[in-house]
């Protein structure tokens, strides 16, 4: 890892966080912790006509990597039908933040808003993790 | 195969063990595997280079150092997964030992499964390991002990397996492969018929994972236990199997870091399998270690590794066989026996047996084995035994043969 | 002593560690030892002998390498008895790690002694190591758990301790120094008093047993509890010290074999201290690895080891406050403090602090240091932490201030 | 070790061992077990004038080296006053086997009749193991 995983990007959205905050009567939520560092990280959701995600916000504290990673998240499914959002994969939001090579430990905390994510819309469909999703 | 011939080289193969390498005065012959292997240089290096280049904490490390240690312990439970073909490393479980791994499983999914008036099926062949456990367990919750008897071939009865098992049996708990007669029990069957009945199993596959392929879904059975220093790996880590349903819904067994997820004052969410099992720093050298074992097991080939150990025991069978006065136990026929073989020389203990081997540099165990009730069942407070492994040769069984004549002239028999 | 000169020559200790000796880049900066430390070569090389000249089990061989493996566990033993000042090696018990030693004394002594309506008193400050037992054990039985609080400058009271203790109070645990704030608590004072209120203390020595002197018989303690990898010695590897007398009286942790005296089919009888506790093949080389990690430890002289620690915290503790921006934990009195460091860069999480500290080859932890409670009342999600040893010198200090500054600089505060 | 830990004399108590047998009502007696092997041992004994012992049997099973061991142990005590008998150490047994060096492991297997000898004692006294005693 290097020192360049601090991109612009990373900064900026750790300093200026997008959705961050609380919904009233989300239709969705869920909640998760970072077993390494005890980092708590909730999201909720609004839905919109034919299922599609109308509002997103997360809460919690994090280190860097993870907050950016729940801004970029957001904004990506923001609008997008819970089914694709279901589907959304790792590779894509890493890309996004711009940081493939995190290392095992940090990937944590990029994936736990999509962990997170995850959770809610699964629980929505009254459905546990299933596939690789068993192993966010 | 031409009678005498091995599959592997064991000249060759003993170029990777330094113990064979050391310069003494007689060579070194091994002849106690089933107790402990020896470990490879692959095994040892592995250790060292986590000692020398990474050595550090895992899973909570950011840093680089840590991470490779993270790594290379996760790999190593990837390894064992793939060796027994687990359908995930979340099945498998560091722990120090087989007799670690049995507890476990007798004080948490034990401990919330059997009841009063409930029974737990053993064999008569189990080691102490998975005797003791089962005992407390069963005297603590009211339940009852039953054993399957080994009968005069050193086999077991599948109609008294189906006899023994009711409605109450919640666990059938077996060896593989027994550690003193070498019998090779028909495991996958043994399973299908407990499982007919209703009861989940503990597979002891101490003697065998080493030796043999073992295919946990193939077998179907529902924990597995076996130990890294019996298959050329370090001391102080074993394994424990389980199915990830069972894991699932099982509490944990030891408390404190890397198990949990969260922590109160007053409260703790479990973190995720397989980690909800490993409180505390783990042997992480060990593990390492572990993974190294298998690698070297897996580049010589499991099966070639038992072949080879078919051929020596074969060989070993007839020679010991032949020698007056000499009683051996367990089966006759060396493709139902692991690669061991327990006797004794009539009029002559076993300690006095294996202190007089030793004089010869034969290595060889005496005693009971940890397995007292079956030294009862045979009517012997002990016998001696030699247990191979991919590095015996067939000069190790010539030696103990000679080993035997000195032992009958000490003792003027 | 002059301001900045070391007991201790670090740079001829580095050499006796191979990790330091290693052709990199840059030079590595551990200040990790908190988690687990560093091992010397002679570590190293007492493990790698054991396996490639006496590699075999222990206690049930009559051959000569199995004598020799019996004889260097039970010597490693005895090292460590007397390094801690046990009354006989009976009293020392090989375990995994100080996680398995409290889990053992909860899960024994603890189901046997805590009874509905009893309390246990632990501190805010514990390890999660020396909290989750015994939240676990309390739910079990109906007992209570209590809280020692740690003030503002990161002690205890002891005047708390007095009023938190009563009749029905059955147990004290506590650490002997925080793995987080560094707090050394007054041990021997704290366990006269619980022992006045009549309840028995359980010493979580992990943060001190490798870094100062630990005498059992002074301190008094009824058990204690250490980690073989934070002191130099392998992983898998830890110890449980208890009275005789209160070993004699408690049940067995896990059954198997090596524990018994005999086992039938439906009784057993135990062994004798200490190896009623030591079910199965225990970690004989991490065992003898300890052995060799105390006796270097003794080689370099442990108040030296503590004198050398103390001048590099009170030189990295002056160095670390003085950077505005940053909030250090625990007291500041280095006399007060094993040889450890928190703290937080305002505005940057523990994460990154240890990330970007990475890049600059410099190791430390960051996170909840298995001390959630602790965090809790800190009022912080994680903490950076630099913990030293032996090895550490003033540099590793003047690298650790320049990663700091460079934290600073990325997120240009 | 070596070939002549069995020497003659311990191969003749082993073939011929003496004072193996039972006793009726013994004064004292006690078992235990050599947990390396199983192997079991009995001691009894009956005191005569002036506590001395005035027979002692032993029985179980075991091997050449514990077997002359329990033989020459009791002719040795044989006569002495159970005090006398309490006292008896090790040194004195190994000297008379000839086997000073036995390693840790056998030694276990030379010493068993020595602490079943004082286990009968103790408890006779009503005491328990003490000292010394309690590392046989
Ligand atoms: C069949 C069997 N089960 C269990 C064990 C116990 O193994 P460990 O001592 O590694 O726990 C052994 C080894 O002696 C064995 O042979
Ligand atoms: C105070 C304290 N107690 C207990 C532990 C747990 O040690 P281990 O992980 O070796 O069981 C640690 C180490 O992290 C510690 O610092």
């Amino acid at each position: 890892m290097s020192e360049d995983l601090y991109k612009e990007i990373i900064l900026d959205y750790y300093k200026n966080p997008r959705n961050y905050g609380t919904l009233e009567n989300p239709d969705m939520k869920a909640m998760d912790t970072n077993p390494l560092c005890g980092d708590e990280l909730e999201m909720q959701i609004k839905l919109g006509e034919s299922d599609k995600i109308a509002d997103i916000r997360f809460n919690g504290k994090g280190c860097a990597i993870s907050m950016a990673s729940a801004s970029i998240l957001t904004e990506m499914v923001q609008g997008k039908k819970i089914e694709d959002a279901r589907q959304f994969n790792k590779e894509e939001l890493l890309g996004a933040m711009g940081t493939p090579n995190l290392g095992p430990v940090r990937i944590k905390c990029a994936l736990l808003p999509l962990k997170v994510l995850k959770l809610a819309i699964y629980s929505h469909l009254g459905k546990v993790l299933e596939g690789d999703d068993r192993n966010l | 195969m031409i009678k005498g011939s091995l599959t592997l080289d064991p000249k060759i193969i003993r170029q990777d063990f330094p113990i064979f390498q050391q310069a003494v005065a007689k060579p070194l012959v091994y002849l106690d595997s089933a107790a402990t292997s020896q470990r490879p240089s692959k095994v040892i290096d592995a250790e060292m280079e986590y000692y020398q280049k990474y050595n550090s904490n895992v899973h909570r490390g950011v840093y680089r150092i840590s991470v490779e240690a993270t790594e290379a312990y996760e790999r190593a439970r990837e390894k064992v997964a793939r060796f027994i073909n687990a359908r995930s490393p979340k099945e498998i479980i560091f722990v120090r030992s087989t007799t670690e791994a049995i507890n476990l499983i007798s004080q948490t999914w034990g401990r919330t499964n059997i009841q009063t008036g409930d029974n737990v099926l053993l064999t008569e062949m189990e080691h102490h390991s998975n005797i003791v456990p089962w005992m407390m367990l069963c005297k603590e919750k009211g339940a009852s002990l039953r054993y399957l008897e080994v009968d005069d071939d050193g086999f077991l009865s599948l109609d008294q397996l189906d006899s023994s098992l009711d409605n109450r049996s919640k666990l059938l708990a077996f060896t593989h492969a027994s550690n003193v007669l070498g019998t090779i029990n028909p495991a996958k069957e043994m399973i299908r018929r407990a499982h007919d009945k209703g009861a989940l199993v503990v597979l002891d596959s101490a003697q065998t994972t080493p030796h043999m392929t073992t295919d946990v879904r193939d077998l179907d059975c529902d924990f597995m236990a076996f130990s890294g220093h019996k298959m050329l790996g370090p001391t102080g880590i074993g394994i424990l199997y389980a199915r990830e349903e069972i894991l699932d819904r099982m509490e944990p067994f030891l408390y404190g870091g890397d198990m949990i997820k969260e922590v109160h004052k007053d409260s703790a969410r479990w973190n995720d399998l397989p980690w909800k099992f490993e409180a505390g720093t783990p042997n992480i050298a060990g593990a390492i270690g572990l993974g190294a074992a298998i690698d070297y097991i897996n580049g010589l080939g499991i099966d070639q590794i038992r072949a080879h150990e078919r051929a020596i025991t074969s060989r070993a069978l007839d020679m010991v066989q032949s020698i007056p006065g000499i009683t051996v136990y367990g089966p006759k026929d060396p493709d139902k026996r692991a690669g061991l073989i327990s006797f004794n020389i009539k009029g002559v203990h076993a300690h006095d047996t294996a202190s007089i081997l030793d004089t010869h540099n034969v290595c060889i165990r005496a005693g009971h084995h940890c397995a007292q009730p079956l030294m009862e069942k045979l009517g012997v407070p002990a016998t001696t035994r030699a247990s191979f492994y991919v590095y015996n040769n067939n000069e190790d069984i010539d030696m103990l043969i000679h080993g035997i004549e000195a032992v009958k002239g000490v003792f003027k028999l």
